[in-house]
């Protein structure tokens, strides 16, 4: 592969939860004969993606298709199940918390909620300055206090404001503070996860603009957790589509807008509502979501698709690439009956 | 003929030592059959809105003035009992989460039989009956099991179709659906969409469908309002709005959709945020964040004018589109 | 459902298990058996030789064991001072708590929903704001306190009402004796009961009014509202079965608050039941009878427990699923 | 560290002054003199040795011979004693005093020893979850079934039992802080863990977490800060709790003995005295120990609707 070393690489990657836990349960059936069913969620089965420096790569679905769980997992909120995660060639998914230290640095988190994503008991100053000290101790206080300053107005914050708590702010202004205390510690890459979703529409411009100059400026790369594809084809270079946990189809953003071939991706993108279109020709779907806990055997949107058969009940279909680069799971697809 | 008639609406809230206004004086109109979108982003009391025409605001929220004439009378003055005949009967209402709209202890038939009887006299097995074939009408598959289950044991979509059956159980003449798809999947977002469309226009039923959503507005419905800290400042066609809107917020709102801006472009932000019910600025609400903002847009609100084909309340609306026809010859 | 009934089950044999533990360790270092069954003037030989046969040297886990298997056979020892065996000693003053229980239990279910949900619904009526004033003091007088009052108002002052002891019971069967049967009967037991009642009761009223006012502000409320209907279902069909819900659990950790709080109510009222007889019987280092005490009240405890869980998972629609696997 | 705004701020006195919490609570005059009483009492039963005109403790002042006067506006009442004599012939204003003290230093300690065992116990189920969690809250929950007094009555019992009462009354003082204290830390250490659960969800939790701090920076410079309304109201609403408590063991002769009274104590050897008439021996104790307890409640209920964390006795 002649393709540049990705930062971010993960292989393989799974996590299941499991539904029964609780202390007694497990001590108190072991002895007896009654003994229960073992229930997991599935959230992420067998994913892998890889993101190059420099490069936004968009991972989009539906509540439940393991979108978050994949971020939380990379950020090392969660310890996957099975699989690797390596950033910049190293391996990160087996780390203890204190080996991880210097990745921290490296790599940063930008969460939904912007108002629950700052401690409402400290000051914007406090939350800032705390990370800096944290990861580096030599820095004096006027260095840091320089830092919080200038990210600040980085995110177009004014400094003077650092004194006040979260809830004097907007919920745009938040959201900008909680990237600015990401960007403290210098970090490569950062992980968003739908950093807009829970702002007024007017605002998502706002914070979509700063992350995208902030791209520019630092050179950052991104991983960016969404649902709304009009922002992924904003902002992403590259997309991977999630289903119950597998990824569907994984392209470069320009080519899944314009030549979308998994019947889940299709669907997706004709249920957006579009503004200058009269006659919505939106894919319905079949029936809903399938819980992720007991997975199917075959292909995971094999309940809802149009173009499902016999071989996509048993056979779980792999990725496959696809002539103009793109990688899709699907059997339709590989057996060309999808436009026929 | 004329559903609904909304006269300078006023809506207060007490608070610790005055009064907010969360509604100020709107006026709308709503005919039989008529599907009307109310848009804007959260805090421009758009869902107050909703309650305020079911009678339905909780305290400390009060209707302050105005007049809201439904079927020719006026909701404001009804007497409680006269009110409570009219919901869900003549005018039913659609809630944001389907999660936690329906009654977690009583099961989808109770919930939909107790609404039949309240308004018509029917034994349980005849409300039985109107509740299958509605809950066949929203393609709720085997209705008659659905009747015996509770709702934890449904998923969000089909339980948003179990409360749209709700609504037009005793066949309403308005639905105000409060942004009805907002906590569903993109997948299931388009379904009940299409499904509530389908259902109000074969049922002719007026629709009101509150939403922040220009895409959905766009699809669904015949006219608009745009809402803005409490005001309309923009109303009229649906196809108009959407394709040449008039008023700078309006514009605003649709320029910063990242559809409008070429991928990895920097998109057309408005600066600022809206104004919060507390100190919402005097003269135009949206001076602050306004690019063609005057001195008497900072002191005197705008009424609302005929523009073309919309009412826009916005004092420089005529400077505004010559600009834009400079634009577009240049 | 199966599986979390044996859970409980499994629960309850566990809790009872750590019970008789204690009562055993009690009853290991609490007192002299060999003084009680001999007195002071017998030899060190013979006291060893009767030690033996007791079985006093045995290892702990054999003195357990055979503790256990005598309290799984209704043996918990014979009393000192009664010279009776433990449990028959318990037995016979049972009937009398459980009505005293049952009396106090009547007064706070019965007035404690009605109040509560009024005061939920009307947070602002002038009756409302006098029942949340007196419920605060209520919550704030010890039993004992409410119970001294009433003898002195009701019986000292005014004589309406005896001060001591159960009156004229009948007898039912075995060693049940009831109060409800006479109106001596009912005259004896009505202070106790509202003493008992008297802490409980306002603590209910505030948890009822609580509950009921934050799911009066639930959105399946205000849909109910929107659906048009009548308030008076809304406030007993939507909003009470969601608002007992968690009142269930509650009532039954409160079970047990309320046979620790007999022993208070007992001792003002000289009420012949177990508590005041487990004071006496502390007061006579009769250790047998401590421990079965001990023991006869935690399996009071942990059946109602048990059963209170029961009724909620029977109860709540949702619990299967949710309650299943945590 | 406040440098940049310190001009644009208000000061700290102003700040606190105009905050939510004491808007609420100088509009609510019934916080205002539930808190006068509280400070009232406490202040003079902790200046007891200074204010009391006898010392109850000292058996050279007290006279048999004296017991059972009536309060001075009663007939047959000796002006020396305002409020009467007890059946020992002790001055009981001294008495309810120095009771008083006990009672609150009690009820005081005990909950320190709760809040400490609870805030541990709760911080640590709730942020470490999984197995620890679920046996410490099942733990929690049988305590709780059982219910503090039973648990306190049984331990006292047989504490009096085994160590004899002189031993018993000996150290009275700190088995009932014991004992109190460590009973009731399920109350405690529910509802910590409780808002400590709620709390870990929220995003700023993994925000740390991100950055890299420890679970000890982050449970106790995040999530402790964020859980203190709760610990708060609840910590109000156990000292009420306690002083009640320690008023039913003392009055059941398993608490503070008759020599050292506490408020319970001397409500129960009055009580043995309601039948001759002697009803201030009950009644003034009685009066005492309610308005203490009603206040604390009453700034209970005010912390709790100031706060406005859900929270419930039970």
């Amino acid at each position: 592969m002649s393709a540049p070393q990705p930062l971010l690489e993960i292989r393989n990657l799974e996590k299941r939860f499991e539904l029964d836990r609780g202390f007694l349960e497990t001590l108190k059936f072991k002895g007896g004969k009654l003994v229960q069913e073992k229930r997991e969620v599935h959230a992420v089965n067998n994913v892998s993606l890889e993101v190059a420096p420099g490069e936004a790569l968009c991972v989009v679905g539906e509540s439940g298709c393991g979108k978050s769980t994949v971020a939380r997992l990379i950020a090392g909120l969660l310890t996957p199940s099975a699989g690797e995660i390596h950033y910049a060639g190293e391996r990160i998914d087996d780390r203890s918390r204190r080996a991880l230290m210097p990745l921290r640095k490296k790599m940063q988190m930008i969460f939904q909620n912007p108002y629950a994503s700052l401690n409402p008991r400290m000051t914007i100053q406090q939350a800032l300055e705390e990370p800096v000290r944290y990861h580096n101790p030599a820095l004096s206080k006027g260095e840091v206090r320089d830092k919080v300053a200038e990210v600040m107005r980085s995110v177009g914050v004014d400094p003077s404001w650092a004194g006040r708590y979260p809830h004097e702010f907007s919920g745009g202004q938040r959201q900008r503070i909680a990237i600015a205390r990401a960007l403290t510690v210098d970090p490569e890459f950062i992980i968003a996860d739908e950093p807009i979703s829970a702002l007024d529409v007017s605002i998502q411009a706002q914070v979509l603009n700063l992350m995208l100059e902030a791209k520019d400026e630092r050179g950052l790369t991104y991983l960016f957790i969404t649902h709304d594809l009009s922002v992924v084809q904003h902002f992403g270079t590259k997309v991977a589509v999630l289903y119950l946990g597998s990824v569907c189809e994984l392209s470069d953003t320009a080519t899944l807008f314009e030549n979308p071939k998994h019947p889940y991706t299709r669907a997706l993108l004709s249920a957006v509502p579009q503004l200058k279109d009269d006659h919505p020709n939106h894919i319905r779907l079949r029936g809903e979501i399938p819980t992720p806990i007991n997975l199917p055997q075959g292909c995971p949107f094999e309940s809802r698709c149009a173009h499902a058969n016999s071989r996509c009940q048993t056979e779980k279909p792999r990725p496959q690439q696809q002539p103009d680069g793109a990688l899709v799971a699907c059997h339709a697809v590989e057996e060309d009956r999808l436009d026929g | 003929m004329s559903l609904l008639s909304v006269r300078d609406l006023s809506v207060k809230f007490a608070m610790r030592d005055n009064t907010v206004t969360a509604l100020n004086q709107i006026s709308f109109d709503l005919c039989k059959g008529e599907r009307l979108g109310i848009v804007g982003e959260s805090g421009a009391g758009k869902s107050i809105t909703g309650f305020a025409l079911m009678n339905l605001l909780s305290r400390p929220g009060y209707i302050d003035s105005g007049k809201i004439q439904f079927l020719g009378e006026d909701i404001t003055e009804m007497s409680e009992a006269k009110m409570r005949s009219i919901r869900g009967n003549q005018m039913a209402m659609i809630f944001q989460d389907p999660m936690v709209t329906l009654n977690p202890v009583l099961t989808i038939g109770q919930q939909m039989v107790e609404t039949l009887q309240a308004h018509r006299k029917l034994s349980k097995s005849e409300a039985e009956q109107i509740a299958i074939v509605k809950l066949r009408e929203v393609y709720i598959p085997s209705p008659e099991e659905r009747l015996n289950q509770y709702p934890h044991e449904l998923s969000g979509g089909m339980r948003q179709r179990i409360i749209i059956a709700i609504a037009l159980l005793l066949d309403p003449q308005l639905i105000i659906a409060d942004e009805p798809t907002t906590a569903l999947d993109v997948t299931i977002q388009a379904d009940i969409m299409e499904l509530l469309l389908e259902l109000c226009e074969s049922n002719k039923v007026g629709l009101i469908l509150i939403t922040h959503d220009l895409g959905v507005v766009s699809q669904m419905t015949e006219r608009t309002l745009v809402m803005y800290a409490g005001r309309i400042i923009e109303a009229g066609r649906t196809r108009e709005i959407i394709n040449d809107p008039q008023h700078p917020y309006t514009q605003g709102l649709i320029n910063a959709l990242p559809q409008q801006t070429k991928p990895g472009q920097r998109l057309k932000q408005i600066p600022g945020n809206m104004p919060s019910l507390t100190a919402i600025p005097r003269g135009c609400p949206f001076s602050p964040r306004c690019e063609y903002a005057q001195d008497h847009c900072l002191t005197e609100a705008p009424k609302p004018v005929q523009y073309t084909h919309v009412e826009v309340a916005c004092h420089e609306v005529n400077r505004l589109h010559s600009d834009k026809a400079e634009e577009m010859i240049g | 459902m199966f599986a979390y009934l044996v859970k409980r089950v499994f629960q309850a044999i566990a809790v009872m298990f750590v019970i008789s533990l204690i009562g055993f360790a009690i009853q290991d270092n609490l007192g002299d058996p060999l003084r009680e069954l001999v007195g002071q003037s017998v030899s060190e030989e013979v006291r060893q030789e009767l030690r033996d046969e007791l079985g006093l040297n045995d290892s702990f886990l054999t003195q357990y064991l055979r503790f256990a298997g005598n309290a799984l056979q209704g043996d918990l020892g014979t009393s000192y001072f009664f010279k009776e065996p433990a449990l028959d000693v318990i037995l016979k003053k049972l009937p009398a708590t459980l009505e005293l229980v049952v009396g106090a239990s009547i007064i706070i279910i019965g007035l404690s929903i009605p109040v509560g949900v009024f005061t939920a619904i009307y947070p602002n009526s002038i009756l409302s704001r006098l029942v949340m004033g007196l419920s605060i003091i209520g919550i704030s007088i010890p039993v004992f306190l409410t119970a001294i009052l009433m003898i002195f108002v009701f019986s000292v002052e005014y004589g309406w009402f005896p001060s001591y002891g159960r009156g004229d019971v009948v007898h039912v069967f075995g060693y049940w004796d009831t109060n409800f049967a006479s109106l001596d009967g009912w005259s004896h037991i009505l202070l106790p009961s509202i003493a008992l009642a008297s802490i409980m009761l306002p603590l209910f009223i505030r948890l009822i009014r609580a509950e009921m006012m934050e799911v009066l502000q639930s959105e399946y409320v205000k849909y109910a509202k929107a659906k048009g209907i009548r308030p008076w279902r809304i406030y007993f069909v939507h909003a009470l079965k969601n608002t007992l819900l968690p009142v269930i659990t509650v009532g039954g950790v409160q079970i047990g608050t309320m046979v620790a709080y007999t022993i208070l109510t007992e001792t003002v009222f000289q009420w012949p039941g177990m508590g005041f007889m487990f004071l006496e019987a502390v007061n006579r280092v009769d250790t047998p009878l401590i421990v079965a005490y001990l023991i006869v009240v935690g399996f009071i405890f942990v059946v109602t427990n048990t059963i209170v869980d029961l009724i909620y998972g029977l109860v709540n629609p949702t619990v299967n699923l949710a309650r299943m696997g945590a | 560290m406040s440098s940049l705004s310190t001009n644009s701020e208000p000061s700290r006195w102003a700040q606190i002054w105009n905050s939510n919490i004491a808007y609420s609570f100088r509009r609510n005059p019934v916080a205002v003199v539930s808190l006068l009483v509280f400070a009232v009492i406490t202040v003079m039963s902790f200046l007891a040795p200074l204010i009391a005109p006898f010392d109850p403790y000292d058996p050279a002042q007290i006279d048999i011979m004296n017991s059972e006067y009536p309060p001075v506006w009663v007939d047959g009442a000796d002006p020396l004693f305002m409020l009467g004599t007890d059946d020992q012939g002790r001055d009981l204003w001294s008495t309810i005093l120095y009771g008083t003290r006990l009672s609150l230093l009690i009820g005081i300690c005990a909950v320190g020893l709760q809040a400490f065992l609870g805030i541990s116990i709760g911080l640590i189920a709730g942020y470490v979850g999984g197995r620890i969690d679920s046996l410490l809250m099942r733990l929690a929950d049988i305590q709780l079934s059982f219910s503090t007094l039973m648990v306190a009555i049984i331990f006292l019992a047989v504490t009096q039992a085994m160590f004899g009462s002189e031993t018993f009354n000996q150290y009275a003082i700190y088995f009932l802080i014991a004992v109190i204290g460590v009973a009731e830390w399920p109350q405690y250490a529910r509802t910590v863990r409780a808002t400590v659960l709620a709390e870990k969800k929220k995003e700023y939790v993994d925000s740390a977490r991100v950055l890299g701090f420890g679970p000890i920076r982050i449970m106790v410079r995040h999530i402790l800060p964020n859980s203190l309304s709760p610990i708060f109201v609840i910590s109000t609403v156990q000292v009420a709790n306690a002083i009640i408590s320690e008023a039913s063991l003392s009055f059941l002769g398993l608490g503070m003995p008759p020599s050292q009274p506490s408020l319970g104590s001397l409500i129960s050897s009055g009580f043995d005295y309601i039948f001759s008439g002697s009803w201030w021996i009950t009644a003034i104790p009685g009066v005492v120990l309610v308005v203490l307890v009603l206040v604390i409640n009453l700034l209970g209920d005010w912390l709790r609707d100031a706060l406005n964390p859900k929270l419930y006795k039970g």
